[in-house]
């Protein structure tokens, strides 16, 4: 049929394989379209955070979407497992952990009373950090606890942690380059083996039009590949696509830099989701670990 | 009490149908939590201290910058009542401003506090004052111009003119003007905690936006109930007794 | 001064309006409202001004007030000029405008309180003094609006009497009373007068009220507002509004009036 | 006219004093643009289309939304007014919901309806139906008595009696809580519009929350103006003929 | 109905009040309003009520109107009983209570309106009628609130006419105003009776007024509300307010009331 096929994305550089595709798609050479055959649209929407995302899914207004792990396992486990399913992986590491340099601050129990910004209560990178400092022995809680978590917004981190206003950052790439260069950030811990963006599917959408899904997973696992092999041509997409999406230009050594720290893969990268889901219990944002079994689903 | 216990009745029933409607699986549990969860949310949140420190911290800045915002707003007030051309210059822009929703200096603020507590003071103080200038001007204004004369002839002007004429003759308007700097301020106050993250201290509006995030519709829902018991307490706690006061003296209002 | 000298009252005092004259100037027209009035009034004389609607007779007390200021000549009290409002001249107006924030005794003591030399304790008493005078004093306490028109009224005798004024200035402060209040208003005002004597100039429509109140009735014409005819009131005291000889004197009075008014065009 | 120059050159003389502050460099551009470059903004956005269209989506999701919670809200109302189940019931609602500030319903209206239209319509709603119900109850009962008495003895009942009695002898109260809840739909839909994006449309809260992520305080600056300029005229087009029309046949507040 | 017999008028109503009791409950007290009150008004008789404050006037013109319920006894109107208000028993109150959205003409038709099988031209040629009846014809589009008190009580007047009522039941329609302006509504009304037959019962507190205007003045007592005494009134009409044998009536049923009053404990 012709029914188009809405996929959403944020305009982030661990969102690579969306960002080079919106652009190809915009520029009348669709990845997506050209392998899912003829007749077949992809709509793009860009969301600036996770949640937006989910809600998305959630109001039936997109079928897929890339998202990072934190909000996806939030939204399976909200909805009792009925509502999300993880179809794909996309990329790994870029998320670090950046601190002050002129602080001591080499375990988790040195973070105590200290002010940590993460982009997102309940992302990724959030989670993270609260099972990281809680299995240092800290006790954190949604608001504040033996040390504080601050979710803040990513340029608001930049210029805070400028101002010293927050002893550390625990954060995704460009920005933890960014912090590296433009405020001398120290990087205390980065994850490369941690699932940063993975490809998430509307139970729904995944019901009714398996094949498409299919399809699209395949040409996903492909265009993967393809940004692996060709990163210079990636590079120069994404760069587009951010000046198209957000009005702001990034320097092209900026992508590069961010890049090094990132693996774009299509595996589905289910250990790391289950440990992750043990850190979302242990951070307190799920009572209990949920059954997975229908969260991971290959189409 | 039969009307009483009627209302509670009407409200339990709400409650049962909201239970069975979830009950029934109609929608997600995303969608609609059940009244359970809200329940057991608010207990939690209660019980480790969260819903209680963000009040604290809630209610605290907005009662800094309401009160800050009266002690702008009322002098103001009083001065473009008094003189034309204040009334033409301040008095405007007080006009212009009061139209101008205070969630839209959360930008400015941000830029030139940062995201500190000045911050969150500027937005509401600037949610009350120019509600209260007008309250304050209009008040004046309305005071019926006997009240002046009969004052006047008993010798009264000066600094005992607007303290025990002036004033007084126009708290009718300063109160209704105050309750609505109130719900400007309340709201403003709301949607910047929404909007942003302050680094000296979560309220109820954070919560409310980490329910967001979270995905976690009983959290949402119940801190929203808790934003309704605080709106209506303050009501009666900080306007009711004066209101009362007034209807008393003045004989209005009684049903 | 003493509380004692505070409740006997002050001397009244003498008034003289001497050539007064006032216009008002919008922008459609300009009012004559007084032209040329001269008027003497002695010590404790009770005056009544009378006169069509418009004829200048609030303008006139606005004037010896001193809330208003004539155009030309002036308004001289015990051979000092009136330049501004003060405590010896207080006026009642038509309603009684009495501060609903302050309670019966406040409202008695607001003048009180502008004069100095008086303890805190002093005031009350002197204000319960006069609230016993016009029979309120179980009203202390009350609030303004739980007050009938008539005891608004009494209650504003009070608050200008109070400040122990030597002349007390009434624009038709009986008009919007009901007949019954009126004519209980007329004794007591008249007891209270020949207890603390007061040079007052009491301004009415009603020429019942004028005969009933006066020593002396002057009648206003208007466009622009002149004396036309003075009445002296030699009756008795306390004088009863239904009695025969009243009645002649307000008809003699009411058929002045009527002469002047049409004299001049009728009001639309 | 002398009163009128006068004011004029009170705000010629602030701009003058803004343009030489940031001529004097006290302050980074950053945190205070000249009065050049805010009309620089201005004029720019206004050629290229981006301030008309964010206006006309802003004013058309207002619009919308107010007139549904309008003809939501006073039936509501007048049957509050009408019943006294209604009133302990719907009522005490009300006066709940209508403490809590709309966008409090942020966070619901987004999980129910997703980043759509629907979800600012509801959140406009939300912020005039609970004002429009409150202002139609008290209006209702404020009439004074008299009226409903005088209606009865001519054989008006009814229908008749609600919609050319019961309705225009409130009309004061309903004007006042229209205003009020256009003054809370307008500033709940900026605290939307700055807080989520909406893909199918940017509004000037867009705008302002976009000159904020780029630092850009002549555009917010720019918009705001652009703001307060609406909301007068709102004030002017929308509520200044009903309230002349008021004034003139109630014959009140004729200064 | 045609628009000839529209304004030619529908011949007066007989009332009878029979056996009527009014209790009113209150949390604190029981007030019992009416006792017992049995009265005949004639077809085009007019009745005036008088008696002190509370002692049920109101009370009774309200049952009479049909907007109160008697705990005992009725009201019949031409030997049909009241159980409703009707267009054929309109009230005037002591407030105009003129709505204020309406212009003159538009209150003045608002009872018009309520009547079927009259169009919209004729309701309009009605309205103009009465207003000419009531000397308001130029204030036809006038705006309430800019008429003065009076004006408003006439306009009152012409809206109670305007649906041809055949009973009038007025309660101190004049209280609120002042003297002249009620001296020539007394003249007023006296005309437009005497053109356009009503029965009329009306309420007042001042024994002048019901003197002047009434067939018979009825005296009510309190505590509870009795009638006291009956006066026929057999003066010639039209009759002067300040004449001397209406000042004799007024005089013998003012110490009647006197009289009544110094029985029963006095008014706080
Ligand atoms: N502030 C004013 N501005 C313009 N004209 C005024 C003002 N005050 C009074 N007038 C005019 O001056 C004339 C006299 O007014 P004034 O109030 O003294 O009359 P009055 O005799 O007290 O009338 P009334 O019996 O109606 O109270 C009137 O024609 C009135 O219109
Ligand atoms: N709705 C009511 N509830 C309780 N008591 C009432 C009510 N209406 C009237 N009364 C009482 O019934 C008595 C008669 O009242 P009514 O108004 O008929 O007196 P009235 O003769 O018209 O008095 P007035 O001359 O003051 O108008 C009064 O004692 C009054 O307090
Ligand atoms: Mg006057
Ligand atoms: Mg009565």
């Amino acid at each position: 049929d012709n029914a188009a096929l809405r996929v959403g994305h944020f305009p982030n550089i661990t969102h690579a394989q969306a960002l080079v595709a919106h652009n190809l798609s915009r520029q009348g050479k669709g990845w997506f379209e050209e392998r899912l055959g003829p007749g077949t649209k992809i709509e793009w929407f860009v969301y600036n955070a996770g949640p937006s995302a989910m809600e998305a899914i959630f109001a039936k207004s997109i079928d897929l979407t890339y998202v990072g792990p934190g909000p996806a396992l939030n939204a399976y486990t909200r909805s009792s497992g009925a509502e999300v399913r993880l179809i794909a992986g996309a990329a790994n590491g870029g998320a670090a952990l950046v601190v002050q340099p002129d602080q001591k601050l080499a375990a988790p129990a040195d973070f105590r009373g200290k002010k940590i910004a993460t982009p997102q209560l309940g992302n990724t990178q959030d989670i993270s950090c609260r099972a990281w400092l809680t299995a240092g022995g800290l006790k954190i809680t949604q608001l504040g606890g033996d040390a504080q978590v601050l979710p803040t917004q990513n340029p608001d981190q930049l210029s805070l942690f400028q101002q010293k206003r927050v002893d550390a950052v625990w954060t995704i790439e460009p920005w933890v380059s960014r912090l590296e260069r433009e405020a001398g950030g120290k990087i205390l811990v980065d994850e490369r083996d941690v699932a940063t963006t993975v490809l998430v599917s509307s139970a729904k959408f995944l019901a009714d039009h398996r094949d498409l899904a299919k399809k699209f997973a395949q040409a996903h696992a492909e265009l993967t590949d393809w940004i692996v092999k060709n990163p210079e041509e990636a590079q120069k997409l994404i760069r587009a696509e951010l000046l198209a999406e957000t009005k702001s230009d990034m320097a092209p050594d900026l992508i590069a830099q961010s890049w090094k720290r990132i693996v774009f893969t299509a595996e589905t990268p289910r250990a790391s989701v289950e440990s992750f889901m043990q850190n979302s219990v242990k951070a307190g944002f799920i009572k209990s670990v949920p059954d997975l079994s229908k969260l991971f689903e290959k189409p | 009490m039969r009307r009483a216990s009627l209302a509670t009745l009407f409200f339990v029933i709400l409650v049962a149908i909201w239970h069975f409607i979830v009950r029934a699986g109609i929608w997600s549990p995303v969608l609609l939590p059940s009244p359970q969860s809200v329940g057991e949310y608010l207990v939690g949140a209660v019980r480790d201290g969260t819903l209680l420190e963000a009040t604290g911290v809630t209610v605290r800045r907005l009662l800094f910058g309401y009160l800050i915002g009266i002690a702008i707003g009322l002098p103001l007030g009083l001065f473009t009542s008094a003189s034309k051309f204040a009334e033409d210059t301040i008095g405007v822009m007080a006009l212009g401003l009061q139209t101008l929703p205070s969630v839209c200096w959360i930008p400015l603020a941000l830029l030139w506090f940062g995201q500190t507590e000045s911050a969150m003071l500027f937005v509401v103080i600037m949610g009350t004052v120019w509600s209260v200038v007008i309250a304050t001007d209009t008040g004046v204004r309305n005071i019926p111009p006997i009240f002046a004369r009969a004052a006047r002839t008993m010798g009264s002007r000066g600094l005992h003119k607007w303290t025990k004429v002036i004033l007084p003759a126009s708290l009718p308007f300063l109160v209704s003007g105050m309750k609505q700097g109130w719900a400007f301020a309340w709201r403003s106050l709301m949607a910047a905690e929404i909007y942003v993250t302050i680094l000296t201290g979560f309220g109820l509006g954070h919560l409310l936006h980490y329910g967001r995030e979270l995905q976690a519709m009983d959290q949402v829902i119940g801190v929203m109930l808790v934003i309704i018991t605080i709106g209506l307490l303050t009501d009666k706690i900080l306007f009711s007794p004066i209101e009362r006061f007034l209807h008393n003296r003045w004989g209005t209002g009684l049903r | 001064m003493s509380l004692r000298e505070e409740l006997q009252g002050l001397p009244p005092a003498k008034l003289a309006v001497e050539d007064v004259s006032k216009w008002f100037r919008t922008s459609r027209q300009t009012v004559h409202a007084l032209d040329h009035i001269s008027l003497d009034i002695n010590e404790g004389e009770f005056v009544c001004l009378v006169g069509p609607s418009g004829c200048g007779k609030s303008t006139l007390l606005d004037i010896i007030a001193g809330l208003a200021t004539p155009d030309e000549g002036r308004v001289m009290a015990d051979n000092e000029p009136v330049l501004s409002p003060g405590r010896h001249r207080l006026v009642m107006f038509q309603e009684a405008a009495l501060f609903p924030w302050l309670d019966v005794t406040g409202n008695v003591m607001f003048g009180l309180k502008l004069k100095p030399g008086l303890k805190n304790k002093e005031r009350r008493e002197v204000a319960k003094f006069f609230l016993h005078l016009v029979g309120l004093e179980k009203f202390a306490a009350a609030h303004v609006h739980e007050l009938s028109g008539g005891m608004k009224q009494r209650v504003a005798l009070a608050r200008a009497l109070a400040p122990n004024p030597r002349v007390l200035l009434m624009d038709e402060p009986f008009a919007a009373l009901d007949a019954l209040t009126r004519e209980q208003l007329y004794s007591d005002i008249q007891r209270i007068w020949e207890k603390r004597r007061k040079t007052i100039v009491f301004v009415t429509h009603n020429v019942r009220e004028a005969v009933c109140l006066a020593d002396r009735v002057i009648l206003f014409s208007r466009n622009p507002g002149r004396i036309r005819e003075q009445f002296d009131i030699p009756l008795p005291r306390p004088r009863d509004i239904n009695s025969i000889e009243l009645a002649e004197y307000a008809g003699k009075i009411t058929r002045a009036l009527k002469g002047h008014s049409e004299e001049e065009p009728a009001e639309e």
